[in-house]
């Protein structure tokens, strides 16, 4: 198992209650999966339409893994302006 | 250039970045905080944004403004924070040599900076709730 | 409002009479005296106005705007007499609940007003020459 | 013969050499008689294209005709902005 915190932004906050969540998953694990998994146990229900996943403010792709210590973002569409 | 402000934005201070001897023309967009949105009656508003993303993103933005039009400066500066009617979210100013240039980059830089940096506007209302808006994708 | 002004325009007061708490954007464009046209060296500028009729065709221009398009408040003011390099020679502002219309009517009424508006631009030329400038029609 | 005030705007006081003048000609004249005829004596090689005939700060028709006192004025396409 490794450890990894997952920073929240926009309406996800509100969906998921908290901006950010310490995590233990196990090692080679995709952001989509991860993403699932998470909606799963907080008991939301969400797709990742429109949701952007990022690995230490970098964009990624849903199939992306991530390693212990990473720091994983889910964006929601933007709304500023 | 793209920046982000904390603090109420200087519009003269952005302005001054446009201004340039050949420029015949000059277009700003100023986006104010409405006190209404979707029948709802907003008292404030509050933006967050993944930071380092939304710097880098604002400056591809404007990159992609000076390679597909003919101007000369762009700036946009997007608030962050807590916002009362009235105060300005974003300013968006474009300078060129001829006017029709300048309208069309100020449109697109507004247009993908609502779009595409990430940014996100939670609005407080009259009676208490709160809510996040997405913009039309 | 449309206006004419002998002094420099103060985009500061113009502005501030576009300002409404229902407006959510606000598009403006501001001409300035360019320092070369058609291949040469602008030194200076002059306006001048056939002043009453200047200032009813502007007035119904401001008017067909605020009729045609979803607009809250326009305002244009034109600069008359001695205008040098970086001089403002005009002003168009316009705020509306949403950009699309702000920007729309901006760009309407800057047309309008260069096309039909009896103003006419006398360009000083570095060479001593001047020369009377036409938009295109 | 009557006494009217011409006008002269724009590219137009260029080409005449001056901003106004004062003319006699004959009575029940219209608008596009009297810019031809100010053309002819001035040797000026213009044609109405373009320009606005105005009596009295008021635009017109060229076949308006002008009476005794009245300030004529022609004016060219705008160059404003």
């Amino acid at each position: 198992m490794i450890n990894i915190k997952i920073e929240l932004y926009g309406r996800l906050i509100g969906l998921f209650g908290q901006d950010h969540i310490f995590w233990q998953t196990q090692a080679n694990s995709t952001m989509k999966a991860l993403y699932q998994s998470l909606c799963q146990t907080h008991q939301v229900d969400d797709s990742i339409k429109g949701i952007k996943p990022v690995i230490n403010d970098t964009f990624v792709d849903w199939n992306n893994e991530f390693q212990s210590g990473d720091v994983l973002g889910f964006l929601p569409p933007a709304s500023g302006g | 250039m793209f920046t982000l402000s904390e603090k109420a934005i200087d519009a003269a201070a952005l302005k001054s970045q446009t201004h340039d001897p050949q420029s015949g023309g000059f277009v700003c967009f100023e986006g104010w905080v409405r006190n209404h949105n979707n029948g709802k009656i907003v008292t404030a508003l509050h933006y967050s944004a993944h930071e380092k993303l939304a710097l880098q993103v604002g400056q591809d933005i404007i990159e992609q403004a000076q390679s597909r039009f003919d101007i000369n400066q762009a700036v946009c500066c997007h608030r962050l924070g807590e916002l009362l009617i009235g105060d300005m979210a974003i300013w968006v100013g474009v300078s060129a040599n001829h006017r029709r240039a300048a309208f069309e980059a100020c449109e697109f830089i507004l247009e993908t900076v609502k779009k595409e940096v990430p940014i996100w506007k939670n609005e407080h209302y009259q009676d208490g709730e709160t809510g996040w808006v997405e913009n039309d994708q």
